[in-house]
């Protein structure tokens, strides 16, 4: 029984047949269709379960407003959670299951708990799972858990790609509905740079889904037309399947467009792709949603929007049933009968609230005014309803118009707040809309056709006006004014059953009524306590009913309790989108230094350092564990001679008359007296007086100075000096551009340090100590001619020098100092040996330089001058900043030097109890130190530099281990210096 | 804390209903018809010993344990919109106890432990869930950090747990663990963190404080302040002014605008912190999982839905919503660190104005005015603090003297110094 | 949000980064005999209004100008940019 | 003779590709210098550019190209760069000399990668990554933006109506290139 609800007529293209499967049962469709008009053309009554009572459900709407038809589409690591049968596109093959059930749909197990309904009322579960204590999270929350959710993700990484863009326009139309499309045609053909997107796969809106004409044609026909026109027009970007999901500041709109998921397979392109849109005017042209009225299990498979069974049945050619009946509180509702009987489908009653002569005749149908639907019976599909004076009336499909609520989502994502319009009985935009932003149409409270139209050209011509554009004049596009009258009416007081307000969510009629009577009385603590409007359909057929019935309840009117507020998104956005491309790899940039690919070839071994890789170490044939390497790097290194590749920290060329008074305002130790020729050290802080880098400056020339900064704080350090030049100090001729990626640097370390250099730079430099002492600097050429520059500068605490080259000649420079290093057994180094080498000379790190410690903390309070004007000089003096007890730096050695440190101990005195109170400091830094044989650290301490010698213990018990460690100096190696001045 | 069992005697007169199952099974059988509200609706007295603005989730706490542990009974709690309005109706829910300084972690382990016995106290479930929490590990020098950390909480009577990458792969094998740009070397657990159902939070402390004769004055907003020679007598509000021997400030958030009220500039910003929730997912996450170098982390609620956030957008605002820079960067963390997630959608954002302050760390303190109280500058970590916050800020209006474990939360610690930075960035707010 | 930079025209605030009140220019003088006080000020005490807010932005990714946009911190709306040096010179900055 | 010789490998070197209508490659030789105007001294910088290169340095945000070739970007009030095809590694000797010490110079030429991308659907490749307007309205040719693609900072310039030089910073050259070529394939 193949499609047994299709019916004439349609947008969907017969002459294709295409095969898909629900719940692994085999059925047919058509190009044109949706998953939710496919199931409904197969007679596909039950397609899932509640989210509460696991009641069973079917298709409610013909859109993105579906609480009810949520499936899981496609299968394995493609299978999607909680997809809308009503907004998906069927493909051929589709796959999609229904989702919240134990055991099969029809028979689904947690059935049980609507038959507990009576005890599951709102916010019941606040009142009780509290005895015993431990039950909570052991078994009462995992069932809870369980039972709750909707669908499954796979657990399984998304195979698809993403994609972002952005796009700018003068006018972006939101929705290609009606109104839409006359606000867009009037702002193409006035040249205006038009964007219209619109969530549909068709352009058109409820022209698609109604038999009104426009302009002598079919309200499609017109829809396609002017589409046409749209398209051949290069200053229109016309954006189907594209929903505009946010509004933010300053015109700016967030847009998902869905590229492949009406295919079988994305076929490697990008699924989506997320759109920024940087508008400068906007028209919200959005629709309206029908709404629903609470009357006895009004959620029911069968139990439908009135405009939705009117889109099956036009646009699909499919009909929900084949006796329906229709309930409605409006002239609308109307046309759903009107439109059925059209198709031959049977309409057996109309069933409107008011008492008023039948808006149409609808042959066939009888007419119940005055009347109400009060209950409904059928479990698994409706089979007849019951009107408030008793009469049974058999249907498999009731159509329910309770009145339209403008899609007013975007105009709240700012400051809008809607306001009530008695006249349509509807909350409209209202407070102040976004930037820019106008509604028109059924968006803004106009309801029919040819107002629509009317207003789209008006908003839109307005907006252009505004920006400066002329409005080309045309003819607007003509339709007939059809009957909207309605009345405010909510639920059906005659109903003694379960009246659903929320479908999804399962929240009732007397839910809300339980609410307000516990105290819950503002909109928003209904909301909480219930749960209402909270489902993935964000409240689109609820929100309005339930704060109506709300107002009821508390005897207020329905502008007196307000609205909740939407918040974007306007329908779900996958995070994949959201994420675009940055994720895996490409989550950030990488950066590769100079000789990254040198160290590729030799055995190197990389790190992340922020978004920098580097060479953490340089495997040699026979090591077999990352220590064997870092030991001998450093032993090599300080035997003889070591390369590492430091091009990753900061380096900022700084220029200017008073490039020297600049410095001594952003460095804490003095830097107007440095000579041409020579580096210092230097230390920078926050103005609060913490110390947040180091690094070195050499002074090239008269006005010329090179920084460096350290590997993680260049852009910060940057950024801030960039702060001092333009906001403190902005009469100062300084200059400053980073130069980081310019120059590839090497440090060259050991005793055959100045040997090796000796054979690549040039000869008429003289490299002597005498002629290029320790903390020397200069311009240099190397090979024969290649500039260079070189300094004399030390982190290892051996006799270094940095050597810096054009970055393009790094790759190449690494692999010649390693064969003029050969002859000295040379080796380059890793991260990790400079580690060791840095903690063996007590130089501080990140680990130090944590931003928590001040100079005072390092032993380096004296270089903070304060005989000069300098950031974070005098906020540096508060008086706990220089406790003379305050925590200083030192090295701790194992009184046991088979122990190995943990970085990360805390310090304990010997006898206390490993608490927070006798906390005396931690340690930073540890390393094995293959000079001293034995592990070493570095570390801040209470009073530390009036403890040398102490034994203290280090205690992690998160190692469980505790240690005694002897207080020292941190500089373990030649504390006088002698080897880097050699 | 055991007196509360019979206590359920309502001051203005009523009865209040202790929630059972038994109760709830009789209530179901008769229709719900007679449950008793939550709380009472009551009108603004002219005088109240103290006068706490705020009913958010620092206020109610404060309110709450203020009757209960401090026997103090003749409160107000003045609220300009409906309560659990503020911060408490708009967080991610997240409860730990994983601080490293002295003068912050003994404060929130304090808070844990009154969270681990928060609904037998306020007979009210908050749905507390010791899910754990997971802080990912990247580098060694982050390990060095979270070692650091980790012992700083096994001192303060907390619990923490190291592990490396193999036994969390074991854990959380859906982690990005084998093309991660920021690989994966382990993490620091605390097995006692987790998350509460936030806005049951503030109606359980609500409603034990109402029941204890508390008076919570909903849609009435402090105008100003009656401040006479130094000393704070009372407010003003929207409902006429109200006096008070004590006024406790608790608006995190708003800090800004009250004070300014009592002419006081503070040590802190306003700032947005967006949060999102996805659509309802059958159970996917089993705690809460942080992965700092991307500025992502994440929980599943009860109810399904994936709670996540990242960054404050970083301009100073007062508005209730953030933009999409940092709602992409938050996506792309959990992209990044979780990519099965990229089939689940983010059904809601919403933003929350926190209170940033100049170092990081909150203040609970007297200010220069007799009279007047701060509470404030929690940052985004104000939810799992309501508890401690509460708790102290009631013995700082109790007995004038600050609680051991907030005595270093002062609001002039930046003229003496005592810094309580945990995250080292210094006195620019928007870095913490 | 999207700034009007004076010079480059309307940029993505993605493209900035933001460090706060413009009070951070009136550094204070180092050489106050209440200089502690002055800098725990400068340093710490905030206005933070409800309103209008003069607050600094850098264009770290585009011309590296300090901006000192007049921006409300209760609708977003900016509706002044100016060049910091230009503010900073004006406030009375020099070298 | 020295004994050893240093070999330049810029990142993108010879990059040349082409995918449908869209042609992706990497300028050889391509040398940047950046100058910065001394306070109180741009007019002298200024006149001493306009003499150096016959054309004057144009407003912030705009090229202009000299008869030599050389093309003049301004970045920002104070700074702007010349771009010239030169291998050798002296180009800021050369520009340095050719101001005549009116301005600050620095070698940019290592800190920059480059790639040129050009054919008629290239804006529609751009549009996934670069969130400037490049129509026509936004975008004229001979405009020259620094902004920020894919997490990376890029100076793009128009240099022809369906031609875009793209500059970041060379030492995440490979990721950049990603960046750009994903562009491409995604709009191909």
């Amino acid at each position: 029984m193949s499609q047994s609800n299709r019916i004439n007529g349609g947008l969907i293209d017969r002459s294709q047949t295409w095969d898909f499967t629900f719940n692994g049962k085999k059925m047919q469709g058509h190009p044109g269709d949706t998953l939710a008009s496919a199931l409904i053309a197969n007679g596909q009554k039950l397609v899932g379960r509640s989210f509460k009572y696991h009641r069973p459900r079917g298709i409610f709407t013909a859109g993105s407003e579906e609480p009810n038809a949520l499936v899981q589409l496609r299968a394995g690591a493609h299978q999607e959670p909680n997809t809308r049968a009503t907004v998906a596109e069927l493909f051929d093959g589709l796959t999609a299951t229904s989702q919240n059930h134990r055991g099969p749909l029809e028979y689904d197990f947690m059935a049980v708990t609507d038959f507990l309904s009576p005890f599951l009322s709102a916010g019941f579960y606040y009142k009780t799972f509290m005895w015993p204590k431990a039950f909570w999270e052991k078994i009462y929350e995992p069932i809870i858990r369980s039972s709750a959710g909707l669908g499954s993700l796979s657990m399984k990484e998304d195979p698809d790609s993403y994609d972002k863009g952005f796009l700018h326009c003068d006018l972006l139309v939101i929705g290609a509905g009606p109104s839409g499309l006359s606000a867009a045609l009037t702002a193409a053909r006035s040249g205006a740079r038009v964007i219209l997107a619109d969530e549909d796969f068709r352009p058109g809106g409820r022209l698609n889904s109604e038999t009104l004409e426009v302009d002598g044609m079919s309200g499609s026909d017109w829809a396609a037309h002017t589409v046409a026109e749209l398209s051949a027009m290069d200053n229109v970007r016309l954006m189907t399947r594209t929903t505009v999901y946010g509004a933010y500041d300053h015109g700016t709109y967030g847009a998902l467009e869905k590229c492949t998921d009406h295919l079988a397979s994305s076929g490697g392109k990008p699924r989506q792709i997320l759109w920024r849109i940087y508008s400068k005017r906007a028209v919200l042209a959005a629709g309206a949603t029908e709404r629903p009225i609470a009357f006895g299990n009004n959620d029911r498979p069968g139990v439908m929007m009135a405009s939705a069974v009117r889109t099956y049945v036009n646009r699909f050619g499919a009909t929900p049933g084949q006796q329906v009946a229709v309930f409605t509180n409006n002239d609308d509702g109307w046309r759903t009968a009107k439109d059925l009987a059209d198709k031959g489908v049977e309409v057996n009653a109309v069933i409107d609230t008011r008492n008023q002569p039948p808006v149409i005749e609808i042959p066939g149908a009888r007419y119940h005014r005055d009347a109400k639907v009060r209950d409904t019976i059928g479990r698994k599909g409706i089979k007849a309803i019951t009107l408030a004076d008793d009469q049974v009336i058999p249907v498999d499909c009731l159509a329910v118009s309770g009145g339209w609520n403008p899609n007013v989502h975007l105009t709240c994502h700012q400051r809008g707040r809607p306001e009530w319009r008695d006249d349509i009985n509807a909350f409209v935009p209202g407070g102040v809309l976004p930037v820019g932003m106008t509604v028109a149409g059924a968006a803004n409270g106009q309801l029919s056709l040819a107002s629509a139209l009317q207003e789209g050209h008006d908003q839109a011509a307005a907006q252009l006006k505004d920006i400066g554009i002329k409005v080309a004049k045309a003819k607007l596009p003509q339709a007939e004014d059809e009957a909207r009258e309605s009345v405010a009416f909510w639920h059906v007081k005659e109903s003694d059953k379960r009246a659903w307000v929320d479908l999804q969510n399962d929240v009732t009629v007397k839910d809300v009524k339980l609410a307000n009577h516990e105290g819950f009385r503002s909109v928003e603590l209904l909301k909480r306590y219930t749960t209402m409007g909270m489902a993935t359909d964000q409240g689109k057929t609820s929100n309005i009913s339930g704060l109506a019935i709300l107002a009821e309840e508390a005897g207020k009117t329905i502008p007196e309790v307000g609205t909740t507020i939407f918040r974007p998104p306007y329908t779900p956005v996958p995070m994949g989108a959201l994420g675009g491309r940055a994720r895996g790899k490409d989550f950030r940039p990488y950066r590769l230094t100079p000789s990254h690919k040198w160290a590729e070839a030799n055995g190197g071994s990389f790190v992340t350092v922020g978004n920098w890789m580097r060479a953490e170490w340089y495997t040699r044939g026979n090591e077999k564990g990352w220590r064997d390497s870092v030991d001998r790097e450093v032993q090599m290194t300080r035997n003889s001679v070591g390369i590492c590749d430091v091009t990753t920290l900061g380096k900022i060329d700084v220029q200017g008359k008073d490039a020297a008074a600049f410095l001594n305002k952003v460095y804490a130790n003095g830097f107007a007296k440095l000579d041409v020729g020579k580096v210092r050290y230097g230390i920078m802080l926050r103005e609060d007086g913490i110390c947040y880098d180091d690094g070195t400056t050499a002074r090239m020339s008269e006005n010329h100075y090179v920084m460096t900064t350290t590997t993680a704080n260049a852009v910060l350090v940057f950024r801030r000096m960039e702060f001092a030049r333009q906001c403190l100090w902005p009469n100062m001729d300084v200059h400053l551009i980073s130069t980081t990626d310019g120059w590839a640097q090497f440090a060259v370390a050991g005793p055959n340090a100045r040997n090796l250099l000796r054979k690549v730079v040039d000869d008429e430099h003289d490299m002597s100590n005498e002629a290029f002492p320790f903390m020397a600097c200069g311009e240099v050429t190397i090979c024969g001619g290649m500039p260079a520059r070189l300094f004399r500068i030390s982190f290892s605490g051996e006799l270094a020098y940095e050597i810096a080259v054009p970055a393009r000649y790094g790759n190449s420079m690494m692999s010649v100092l390693n064969e003029a290093g050969a002859e000295f057994d040379a080796c380059p180094y890793g991260t990790e040996a400079l580690g060791v080498m840095r903690i063996e000379k007590g130089h501080a790190a990140g680990n130090e330089l944590n931003g928590q410690t001040t100079a005072h903390n390092l032993g380096m309070g004296r270089m903070v001058s304060q005989k000069k004007e300098c950031i974070g000089n005098v906020l540096s003096q508060r008086p706990e900043l220089v406790r003379d007890d305050a925590i200083k730096l030192m090295g701790f050695k194992p009184v046991n030097p088979e122990t190995k440190l943990i970085a990360g101990s805390h310090f304990i005195n010997k006898g206390a109890e490993a608490n927070m109170d006798n906390d005396q400091g931690w340690m930073t830094s540890v390393a094995y130190s293959p000079i001293l044989g034995h592990s070493i650290g570095l570390g801040f301490i209470k009073s530390g530099d009036t403890r040398k010698g102490e034994i203290v213990r280090a205690v992690s018990p998160l190692h469980g281990t505790e240690m005694e460690v002897e207080i020292c100096s941190a500089h373990f190696i030649d504390p006088e210096g002698e080897r880097l001045r050699a | 804390m055991a007196r509360d069992a019979t206590e359920t005697r309502d001051f203005g007169g009523s009865v209040k209903m202790r929630y059972s199952a038994f109760k709830i099974f009789m209530q179901g059988l008769t229709g719900n018809k007679s449950w008793k509200p939550v709380w009472r609706e009551p009108d603004p007295k002219p005088e109240y010993d103290i006068i706490i603005i705020g009913a958010g989730g620092h206020g109610l706490s404060t309110a709450y344990y203020l009757a209960k542990e401090f026997g103090m009974r003749n409160i107000a709690v003045l609220e300009k919109g409906w309560l659990g309005s503020g911060n408490i109706g708009r967080n991610t829910t997240i409860i730990r106890s994983n601080y490293l300084l002295p003068g912050n972690q003994p404060f929130y382990e304090m808070s844990m432990k009154l969270w681990e016995n928060l609904e037998q106290d306020t007979n009210y479930n908050s749905m507390v869930s010791q899910r754990s929490i997971l802080n990912l590990i990247h580098t060694d020098g982050q390990r060095d950090a979270f070692v650091r950390r980790g012992n700083a909480m096994f001192l303060s009577g907390a619990d923490a747990e190291l592990v490396d990458a193999k036994q969390l792969r074991d854990e959380l094998p859906f982690l990005n663990f084998d093309d991660a740009r920021f690989p994966i070397k382990g993490g620091l657990f605390q097995r006692r963190g987790g998350t509460a159902r936030h806005d049951a939070v503030a109606w359980g402390y609500a409603r034990g404080a109402d029941s204890r004769g508390v008076d919570i004055i909903q849609n009435c907003e402090v105008t100003g302040f009656d401040i006479q020679g130094g000393v704070c007598r009372g407010v003003e509000t929207s409902r006429g002014p109200i006096r008070a021997r004590k006024v406790a400030m608790c608006v995190a958030g708003s800090s800004g605008r009250v004070a300014a009220l009592a002419g006081m500039r503070l040590p802190i910003e306003s700032h947005v912190l967006q949060a999102f929730v996805s659509e309802g997912l059958k159970p996917t996450l089993p705690g809460v999982i942080t992965f700092g170098a991307g500025h992502f982390y994440v929980s599943q609620s009860d109810k399904g839905g994936l709670v996540f956030g990242g960054d404050i957008d970083g301009y100073n605002t007062y508005a209730q919503r953030g933009n999409l820079p940092v709602v992409e960067d938050v996506a792309e963390g959990g992209m990044a660190i979780m990519p099965m997630i990229g089939r689940a959608r983010l059904l809601r954002s919403w933003g929350g104005v926190m209170d940033m302050s100049m170092d990081g760390t909150p203040f609970i303190d007297k200010t220069h005015i007799e009279g007047l109280y701060f509470n404030g500058g929690w940052c985004y970590g104000g939810f799992k603090a309501t508890p401690a916050s509460g708790y102290c800020y009631a013995h700082l209006l109790a007995k004038d003297e600050p609680h051991p474990n907030a005595a270093q939360m002062r609001l002039d610690r930046f003229m003496t110094g005592n810094l309580i930075d945990e995250k080292g960035q210094g006195n620019q707010p928007n870095l913490h | 949000m999207i700034i009007n930079h004076p010079i480059l025209g309307p940029r993505d605030a993605a493209e900035f980064v933001c460090l706060g009140d413009a009070c951070m220019i009136d550094r204070p003088d180092w050489e106050a005999e209440d200089a502690m006080q002055q800098f725990h000020e400068y340093g710490y005490l905030r206005d933070n209004p409800a309103g209008q807010h003069q607050e600094l932005w850098y264009h770290e990714q585009g011309d590296r100008s300090w901006l000192v946009l007049t921006r409300n911190t209760l609708t977003h709306e900016i509706t002044k940019v100016e060049m910091a040096r230009d503010v900073a010179r004006s406030r009375g900055r020099d070298k | 003779m020295p004994e050893f010789t240093l070999t330049a490998e810029p990142p993108l070197m010879g990059l040349n590709e082409t995918f449908g209508d869209m042609v992706l490659r990497a300028p050889a030789d391509m040398a940047i210098v950046s100058i910065a105007l001394p306070l109180g001294g741009e007019e002298a910088a200024l006149k001493a550019i306009k003499a150096a290169y016959g054309v004057a340095m144009p407003e912030v945000g705009q090229m202009a190209t000299s008869k030599g070739g050389e093309t003049l970007m301004r970045m920002s009030m104070d700074q702007g760069f010349v771009v010239f095809t030169h291998p050798t590694p002296d180009a800021n000797a050369i520009v340095n000399a050719k101001l005549k010490g009116k301005a600050y110079t620095t070698d940019q030429t290592d800190v920059w990668c480059a790639l040129e991308l050009s054919g008629a659907t290239s804006r529609d490749a751009l549009e996934r990554i670069c969130p400037l307007d490049l129509h026509d309205a936004g975008f004229a040719v001979g405009e020259a933006k620094r902004t920020m693609m894919e997490h990376l900072g890029t100076i793009i310039a128009r240099t022809d109506t369906d031609t875009w030089l793209l500059m970041s910073g060379s030492s995440s050259a490979g990721s950049f290139l990603h960046a750009i070529e994903t562009s491409i394939k995604n709009v191909s």
